[in-house]
């Protein structure tokens, strides 16, 4: 498989020398985690993020006014260390401490957790965060580690630092990111597998008919391998097992996603967008802000997902709030 | 053993291992591709490279070394493995302080099990590494204070029970870890995690053999 | 192949109804022509473009203040037809007139003059275009029909964009437009074909150690077959190719553009651009702006495209002045 | 002929000339992925398509139903093709208004060629549909003018005309269209232009001879 790189195993580092080649952005010395060149930003609270690579422009593509002060980047589709991590955070905080979006997987819950507990040992700075589970694709249950963070995650990152940008504390940023986080469902399919830098093979065989639902957003398999459908079906799939986690009343204001995995055509993603817009009007649910584009990916993969968020009033307010980042920019 | 033939036996022991995970580097992320991301080899493989490397430069006593490999570990692998590989290193080398012996390879061994559980919220059952673990650390435990048999003997025991405790992996649904996921898809693949801590029981049961 | 669509024949109407669903845009009754859904504005130049589809979110996705009025939509890779860009041009003409950017390859160019006299005939309206020939891999001599138009247009649109913002007339907006034009070149390549919804296999075959160089836009092979090489000589023989063509002064300020084909990860695409930034440094020249992201797509081709554009102080406050549209946002 | 007749044989050619690009698409795309973007079967298809349902729904004269089917060609392809052979059958259709003579169509196939020259800027050798028509055109006029050949014979040898100038494509290189891009790569490849005007030439010959 052919990618642009030089050896894989400088991949993160080479693709952070980039970012911050091309953006308002600086490396934390000797680490793989990015900071705004100003961090930290005193007299507010630092909102930071991290996990794998490989989900571009997540994480360090979010960071910039309005969103996240830093972030840290892991391996591909591994999270970052607690050490790393820890650093990032201290480099944050600009007086009135720090907060954290994780993800709901393992590896990110446990590395943030020790990092949590580092920058409180090492630098007596506080830390509130919230760990984002909106996958709907998999049961919440003892049977599973719990739903997923995918790419819900996006509109967290908006809110939280929309509150952050406007002077809210730590507790009130926490309540409204677990708000946010409670009201947020996606699920995702793939028409293809990934191909990682390091095993440059396909991580998962799909047949030339085959799709999988229920993907998560690291090139693993799917809960459910299906025969490929047309977009019209597979938008249906998705969104109804959304909806369904999500139970919303008619005339509910809701902002979607459509996010590509990586390797999807945008004109495809658009007529995903098509479908999702008329089912949703069937349900009797209004559409108050639509993106479509490329916002959570897994590398190269070909496929997507449909995220929902119930919104209110203060929601609404935090999204539409300006935001200039590399990977979302929102005028005033 | 003196204090200086056990510490030369742990830097044995880690470059065993990194030998080991570096030929298993494929195989393991084979296994990972099936019901993880396809990373584990790679994981471990950068992960024992470097606690390789720091072992070397530390001088000090058995406990110091393995301590060593766990911060490697930890701020090297990152992932799920990395906090539960090298976490539980960090905290068991506590066990070693008084030096290597059949009392405190035990008490190793179980506050390494332990610590496992801990982090990771996992039991026995649930597709993961403990399910190579527990029966290794039970095995072990009662070679040496039931059967009364020599460290060397209750590892080799150990070793062949975390190789039941692997292929056990496969026929059960995951619980934990991103396998969990896939639910009932999970069935029928062998637990890459389960699989790289029996490589680390077989390194040590050779290393210790010679 | 596997593509997210329903019927091949309907892909390009459907992305529409999908963009208009997410975005502040409105069809043209009965093309497949998209405009602003103010439409025409009063007051100010109609700034328009148009051709083939697959390269979004070129062209509608750069519809909004600060950038196009509209935009025309062929069949995917095909010139729309003349009869449609008549049409486009005349809903987008306020008063002021219409400037096209068109990009150069005969079937656009033949469309749009068609289009022009049509729009002059039937609603005396005032038109202006520029052709964009930004493409470094073609000779333009007398044995091609003269360099390609390609990622270079996105910085046309941009500047022509923020000319009609502002309100200059027809003739002002020509004269910067053309300026752009004659400071830009861009060269392309490929890792992978790209597969047509209509073909559904790849458009040509590429070896597991082969890449193209000197693409086009339309899954066109390129210039040069060559053995696959690292991202930093990949981007050296881009980045060379191009300054050569440009010929730059030693502490010049340019932008750039290091644009993905569709199905390249963002992570590759900061790997580019971390070079290029580097050999732009070793040139003496000075980046005032780095993009990264996919600007101007092949549908799902692996691979990327550097741009570069000598700047004056006129063509930076245009790059720098706010728009706001689905692909591009410059916030005030 | 009279006049319905001839409409009748008008819209009978269109629809052969719609049933062989439907048929051959797939054969004028993979010639147009070789040295272009894939589409030329695509286009031409769609575009006979639409013109085969205008000229069944026209009335009127030969030059009518000619022009129609142009104006469906340039509404409904796009790209190159459309206008070079919408916009030239809309040009020379004028040439008809008298109906179909051996006069009429010898002055119908130079204007034809004319447009295409004109609005393409592409001589013959270009490596395009020109190749196929410049011929064709010639020894059409030729017959009939120098030969005093019946019009049915004059096509049947601008037929073996074109089919000389689609050959004549493989070994040159581009200098109009996309194919010019690939500079002397496009050396080897036939032109996928040039073979669909000699498809709508085999195809009129056909419906003449029945
Ligand atoms: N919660 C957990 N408790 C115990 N072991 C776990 C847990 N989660 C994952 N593991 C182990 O970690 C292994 C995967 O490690 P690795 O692939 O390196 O990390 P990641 O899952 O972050 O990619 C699994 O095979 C499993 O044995
Ligand atoms: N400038 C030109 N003059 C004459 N014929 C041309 C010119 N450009 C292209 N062609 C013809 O058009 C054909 C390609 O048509 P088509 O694939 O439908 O359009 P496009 O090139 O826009 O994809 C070429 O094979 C060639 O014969
Ligand atoms: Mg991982
Ligand atoms: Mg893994
Ligand atoms: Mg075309
Ligand atoms: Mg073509």
């Amino acid at each position: 498989m052919k990618k642009l790189i030089n050896e894989p195993a400088d991949v993160v580092d080479e693709m952070l020398e980039g970012m911050v080649a091309a953006h308002d952005l600086r490396r934390v010395d000797g680490t793989e985690a990015v900071v705004r060149s100003d961090a930290p930003v005193e007299g507010k609270v630092g909102l930071v993020s991290g996990g794998g690579s490989g989900h571009e422009p997540t994480h360090a593509g979010y960071i910039g006014d309005g969103m996240l002060d830093g972030a840290a980047a892991g391996e591909v589709f591994t999270s970052p260390t607690a050490d790393q991590v820890s650093e990032l955070i201290q480099a944050c905080d600009g007086g009135e401490g720090v907060f954290c979006v994780v993800k709901n997987y393992e590896g990110d819950v446990m590395n943030f957790e020790t990092a949590i507990e580092m920058a409180e040992m090492e630098a007596d700075t506080e830390v509130e965060h919230v760990v984002v589970n909106d996958d709907v694709a998999v049961e919440d249950s003892l049977y599973t580690s719990g739903r997923r963070g995918v790419c819900g995650t996006i509109f967290v990152h908006k809110i939280a630092g929309a509150m952050a940008q406007r002077g809210e504390d730590l507790a009130e940023i926490k309540r409204v990111a677990e708000k946010a986080t409670e009201n947020v469902g996606t699920m995702g399919m793939a028409l293809t597998s990934c191909v990682t830098p390091e095993k440059g093979e396909p991580t998962f065989d799909l047949g030339e008919d085959e799709i999988e639902l229920g993907i998560g957003i690291h090139g693993e398999p799917g809960t459910e391998r299906t025969e490929l459908m047309s977009v019209d079906e597979i938008t249906d799939h998705l969104a109804e097992a959304v909806l369904e986690d999500l139970e919303l009343e008619t005339g509910t204001e809701v902002a979607t996603i459509v996010n590509g995995m990586g390797g999807t055509p945008l004109m495809e993603l658009y007529v995903v967008n098509r479908r999702l817009q008329s089912v949703l009007d069937d349900r009797g649910l209004e559409t108050w802000d639509a993106w479509v584009g490329d916002y959570m990916t897994s590398l190269d993969m070909m496929g997507c997902s449909i995220t929902v968020l119930e919104l209110d009033d203060e929601l609404m307010e935090l999204l539409a709030a300006p935001a200039e980042t590399p990977g979302l920019t929102v005028p005033e | 053993m003196d204090q200086e033939t056990q510490t030369e036996a742990v830097r044995t022991a880690v470059e065993a291992i990194a030998d080991r995970l570096a030929d298993e580097k494929d195989h393991l992320t084979d296994l990972d591709s099936a019901i993880g991301d396809a990373d584990h080899g790679a994981n471990m493989d950068r992960g024992f490279r470097t606690a390789l490397e720091r072992v070397e430069e530390t001088d000090g006593d058995p406990a110091d070394l393995v301590k060593a490999a766990g911060v490697a570990l930890v701020s090297e692998v990152g992932g799920a493995s990395g906090p539960l590989y090298g976490g539980s290193l960090m905290k068991a080398s506590q066990e070693l302080e008084d030096g290597i012996t059949a009392d405190t390879t035990v008490a190793f061994a179980e506050r390494y099990l332990e610590t496992v559980e801990e982090r990771g919220k996992a039991s026995v059952g649930d597709k993961t590494m403990v399910d190579a673990l527990t029966p290794a650390v039970h095995t072990y435990r009662k070679s040496i204070e039931v059967d009364d048999r020599e460290p060397i003997d209750a590892l080799g025991k150990a070793v062949d029970a975390a190789r039941r405790g692997v292929e056990f992996t496969t026929p059960i649904r995951a619980k934990k870890g991103r396998a969990s996921y896939l639910g009932w898809r999970s069935v029928g693949h062998q637990d890459p995690g389960a699989t790289s801590t029996l490589y680390l029981l077989e390194e040590l049961l050779d290393v210790a053999t010679e």
